[in-house]
């Protein structure tokens, strides 16, 4: 029912479609930050191979910081976390070019 | 120019009198703190490019170079502090050379070796700071590590394509280390899919100089125990240029770096305990 | 190294590869575009400086720049184009050196005069962009006004302190332009108590970068009539790193430089019925 | 009665004792940012020479750019502008050096 917005940064919108920013409409069963995970991997990564990208393990992938409204998540719950209406969830990669 | 560390010369108030004059900096005390630092560069490249001549122009009194590459024609439309007639000199040279040119108080000490478990300490003794320009996951868990060790804060930075990020680490030995942020390493395989990534000069330039603009402020004391809020900047260059700053996680009690409970440390570090190779995957990191 | 303006020769595809392959550039399209493309800095100090060699390094074909200033000491904490060796030099001649050894593909036009309503017109024809890195209120307008005549897109920017501006005047003659923003000039009696304000070299640096990214996009073609919103950007970098982007207005119909009923024309400009002198108080105007 | 942060930036801090940025509480008669101009060269601005630093001939002096909510304020109908709760008024001095 939440409104968020989830954003790929870093290169990571390469797993969907080059698209950065991503406005959803989140169906009802999708409460907390871990469902929106699922729900990305099942729903907005087309292609099967690109979610390695972004999940090991069922996780979000070591080198990717997750963000919830611009604060790490591990300040606000992490998988945990009960998304609210116009929430702002960022994943980025973790460059390493210098 | 120069006269002891603990004044100012006439050339020297004549030379950095437009940047004394702005409050934030401090004056003359300020002036000082920048003379009497001592600050370590590992990687000449894209981001030490453009850093470096701002930390010498600003007067810091000793900046260290750490680099073993040699400049290529395919490096310079980023590494700008390097050119056409210096392909093949090494990139610390090279970079010497410009700064000893730009301001003759400034000591600038190279190490033309790669930054390794064997060399780093050795390195970094003695330095107050240490600026992580580097572009591989090995050397990034490295200099965090050993910085830690030695109670030395670090500026970190990164680019790539259009992006850059941004984080001050170890700040006075109680901020977060690298391995608060990215506990377990990226798995090389994950990031095949973006490799070959490329560069926009300009938009890690920025980033480079946001790193002098961090260093200029922890030596002047702008940070401290008691302001200091761990964050990681994210700069955009396209389509708009922008610069966000995340909120992010203090020191981590669990931390194998810097942690209660600790088990890299300068033993386990130059023993080749703590493996660093396991991030050297065949691919190619620079990537995402 | 080079061929002619329609292709690229291999030693330019080493050079510019790593920046090619980044989707936003348009690949070899993109290096074309950059390779034609015919860019004019006025001013080489302190934006000029970090400006410059990013846009010799990105391999724009022909850079001009108006600089009438020599190069002295107190510059060189933030002018880090420029080097001790140099002092007396005039700027523009010490930076084409620069950029003539960053890449000798790149042809640097110099123009050592102090840029005035006489003269504009003959240094401006023939470029496609201008960068207003000058540091007064007399050459903003005459810069804009001399721009809006000819259909060029400016880049402007200033900086001050630990904070700097920047926006894109006349975009592809039909944004706004500096006399849209500020239709009135400055008194110069309401700058006096901050005088003397001083700036810190990589701040005022960041803005000189960003005005190089932003000419980049301008060249890329990244900025179109349908998608470009006027905006004034706000750098800080004390005591964080912020950018700020404010939505601006657009041409106003007013202007009397780019509105329906204009009176500043060559003509008007050329022959000295435009004041610019207004703008010259006695006061230091490099200020608030 | 709104609730405004009134930003000063681009060193036009020298007017408000340096601070760049002010939380205030506005009284009921302050409705529009006209209102707010006024109230802050009366109530604000400590130094009554720093007024014209400020203001010329009663309105926003040359040289300084209001925006309201960071959106120029000649889009939002400059002084007419209704404050609302939580608005964001910034007045920036332009810069010059170079
Ligand atoms: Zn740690
Ligand atoms: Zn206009």
């Amino acid at each position: 029912m939440a409104n968020v917005t989830v954003e790929f940064l870093g290169g990571l919108d390469v797993v969907v479609q080059k698209q950065r920013v991503h406005k959803l409409h989140l169906p009802a069963e999708v409460v907390s930050v871990g469902d929106l995970i699922e729900y990305i991997a099942s729903t907005l990564i087309k292609n099967p191979r690109d979610v390695a990208v972004f999940l090991e393990d069922g996780g979000v992938r070591p080198g990717i910081i997750t963000l919830i409204n611009d604060t790490d998540w591990e300040l606000e719950g992490q998988t945990e976390y009960v998304l609210e209406d116009n929430d702002v969830v960022s994943f980025t990669s973790t460059l390493h070019g210098g | 120019e120069g006269v002891g560390a603990d004044r100012l010369s006439l050339p020297e108030y004549e030379r950095y009198g437009r940047q004394m004059i702005v409050e934030s900096t401090g004056g003359v005390q300020g002036q000082l703190l920048l003379k009497s630092a001592k600050v370590l560069v590992v990687g000449a490249g894209g981001l030490g490019s453009p850093c470096l001549p701002y930390l010498a122009g600003a007067g810091v009194g000793t900046i260290g170079i750490v680099d073993n590459d040699t400049v290529e024609v395919s490096n310079l439309h980023r590494q700008v502090i390097h050119d056409s007639g210096k392909v093949g000199m090494l990139k610390c040279e090279s970079a010497r050379e410009v700064l000893g040119k730009l301001n003759p108080n400034v000591k600038v000490v190279t190490y033309p070796v790669r930054l390794d478990y064997s060399n780093a300490f050795r390195i970094f003794e003695g330095y107050d700071i240490v600026l992580d320009c580097t572009d591989t996951p090995l050397t990034r868990y490295l200099v965090s590590d050993v910085a830690v060790n030695l109670g030395m804060t670090v500026v970190s930075a990164s680019g790539l394509g259009t992006e850059g990020q941004l984080s001050v680490l170890n700040f006075q030995d109680c901020g977060p280390c690298y391995r608060c942020f990215y506990p377990t390493p990226p798995p090389p395989t994950s990031v095949a899919s973006c490799s070959e990534g490329g560069v926009i000069g300009p938009c890690i330039g920025i980033v480079g100089v946001m790193m002098a603009v961090e260093t200029i402020k922890i030596i002047l004391g702008v940070y401290t125990k008691e302001n200091f809020k761990p964050f990681l900047m994210m700069y955009s260059g396209f389509p708009g240029q922008t610069i966000r700053t995340f909120k992010m996680r203090g020191r981590q009690p669990q931390c194998i770096a810097c942690g209660t409970e600790r088990t890299i440390t300068k033993e386990t570090i130059e023993s080749g305990i703590v493996n660093y190779n396991v991030f050297c995957g065949s691919r190619n990191y620079n990537v995402c």
